[in-house]
């Protein structure tokens, strides 16, 4: 923002502000803002430290060396044209004048010596800290602004999970099972004629194994060959109760053509009598 | 504009894209005119390119779209896991006879439960690999015996029936609380 | 459970997330326990495979997540015409204020500014997510404490507000020269 610079006229400043100890000759430009230009400006200047600042820097004058009196003229010349308009506005900026104004003042007091007590603070000091503490967030803001922001300079990745893709199966635990059954059982009141323990199922297991052995194998199997003795003796035997279950209940049928001659194992073939072979063995 | 580079600009616009794209709005990002020929090959070619990825590019009526590949739903679905369907008290009835009594037909099953068994429920079970037929009883009808598979044993967790919870006990359990 | 499918679970998860994951949330997706080296490991080969694709992988404050690489903005700007807002000045220096001196309330940043703030600033940015109420200051009125939320921090590609660029140096010292 370059506002319109005028020459100053003579008389509105003070002609003797020293600046770093040197008179100054004639303001800096830009230092000195023509009213006109304020109120274009109005809305440029975030508050009092904004605008504060702004006349500091555009005159190249350090922070830490205020030129007390051009500055709070020109402040002053600020606030009055602005006065007008924006009150609100306007009271932070009559703080700020006011807190100039006396800074001014207490300059222009004899000075304490340097280090004899608190007070001997320079009067500008607390300025100065909330010049810089502000001008510091300024910055920040400004630098806050340049990082890479979410849908401004990048954007999230975000591809489509189509849920109905994947039909999720009901889960049945053994427990789900056992509780079954138990309903099973007692809507049946078969909870005494079946009492059907560990060992039974372990058969119920090997029939399984038989048929599906014998399916595999087209149906006709030799007997021997239905044992592995990798079952271990518990296991064969349990295989062998199987295989005589599934005769039992003709679900299979062992043929051997004469005495000593080779066993075959098959499945069961032709009718015979109702298969209700269930729910008769005892256990 | 390179081809590489279109289609880069291409799968990053499809990636971050909240819904399916149309080739109209993939065309806007362009300066120069890519004609519906080259971006369809293009999108072709991405395609392929992304074949073997954990995501893929589908086409649907309303454009194209990158979605996660079907078989690592599993995976996703358990960080917003939704309750679990259960079976019905039919199916898992039916499941258990014919696991604690197998092989059975449908009518052992039928005469323990004393109602007809669903076609559905037996279906269901075959579909999902737990039971299958492993032979005929030879009655009137050869009814098939089923019985219940590796797969079923794999997913409960089991190594054999045999460790199914034993029904001796539960037979007590029963009689303890028919006694109560 | 073989790393390379892992990876790719992982790299389904990420692509489809909404939010970005934590490692808590992507072990969830396993059976077995991954160790948070092992985790660590894989999401450090997966950045480094998509490192010269269309999209990386980043590690924000709340979790990792894919996005788009800065290089096609151009482009993927000419899809949405309409400009994301560009804050104020008083916005990005309450903003920063926030940020850099939470928690804060709004007396401190009237403080800080030296001049009063206005309440939409506070609520938009409050609705953006990017601030929020961490308590109270036990003085007269008991003032809300702003701080910045962890969707500030996603938002900008951050992992932490220690990430935030440093604060310009002022001035080191303030000699005061009364001899002058």
């Amino acid at each position: 923002m370059n506002a319109a610079v005028d020459v100053p006229q003579a008389g509105l400043f003070e002609p003797l502000a020293r600046i770093y100890g040197e008179p100054l000759q004639y303001l800096p430009q830009d230092l000195y803002i023509p009213p006109d230009a304020l109120a274009i400006m109005l809305d440029a200047f975030e508050g009092p430290l904004d605008l504060l600042l702004y006349l500091i820097r555009k005159a190249n004058v350090d922070i830490l060396d205020i030129p007390m009196a051009p500055l709070t003229r020109q402040y002053l010349d600020y606030i009055e044209n602005m006065h007008a308009g924006n009150l609100e506005l306007a009271a932070d900026y009559l703080v700020m004048a006011a807190i100039l104004i006396e800074i001014k003042s207490r300059m222009l007091l004899p000075r304490p010596k340097v280090g004899a007590d608190d007070n001997g603070e320079d009067p500008r000091a607390e300025l100065v800290r909330r010049l810089m503490e502000y001008e510091q967030m300024k910055i920040a803001g400004q630098r806050l602004n340049e990082l890479p922001q979410a849908e401004r300079e990048f954007f999230w990745v975000e591809t489509l999970v189509e849920k109905s893709l994947y039909v999720r199966l009901p889960e049945v635990s053994v427990d789900d099972l056992k509780n079954a059954w138990m309903a099973v059982v007692r809507q049946a009141k078969l909870n005494k004629s079946h009492k059907i323990s560990r060992e039974e199922l372990s058969v119920r297991e090997h029939m399984t194994i038989i048929l599906r052995l014998l399916q595999d194998r087209g149906g006709f199997v030799q007997f021997e060959t239905m044992f592995d003795p990798a079952m271990g003796a518990p296991g064969l035997v349990v295989h062998f109760l199987a295989m005589l279950e599934l005769a039992r209940e003709k679900l299979v049928e062992f043929t051997q053509s004469e005495a000593f001659a080779p066993i075959y194992v098959r499945v069961h073939q032709g009718g015979g009598e109702s298969g209700s072979g269930f729910g008769q063995e005892g256990a | 504009m390179e081809a590489g580079l279109v289609k880069k600009v291409l799968e990053a616009a499809l990636l971050a894209a909240r819904e399916p794209m149309t080739p109209l709005e993939l065309r806007k990002m362009f300066d120069e005119d890519l004609s519906t020929d080259v971006l369809r090959k293009l999108l072709d070619e991405l395609r392929e390119e992304w074949a073997e990825r954990s995501v893929e590019l589908i086409q649907l009526a309303s454009g194209w779209r990158f979605r996660t590949r079907a078989e690592f739903l599993p995976y996703l679905e358990r960080l917003n896991p939704e309750k679990p369907p259960r079976y019905s008290r039919a199916m898992l009835e039916t499941l258990a006879i014919i696991a604690y009594r197998q092989p059975v037909t449908r009518g052992d099953i039928e005469e323990i439960r004393g109602v007809a068994v669903n076609t559905n429920v037996i279906k269901t079970l075959e579909e999902r690999g737990w039971i299958d037929v492993v032979g005929h009883r030879e009655t009137p009808g050869r009814p098939a015996l089923f019985a219940t598979t590796k797969q079923f044993l794999d997913d409960l967790g089991l190594r054999s029936v045999s460790e199914l919870p034993p029904l001796e006990q539960i037979s007590q359990t029963l009689e303890l609380n028919y006694e109560k």
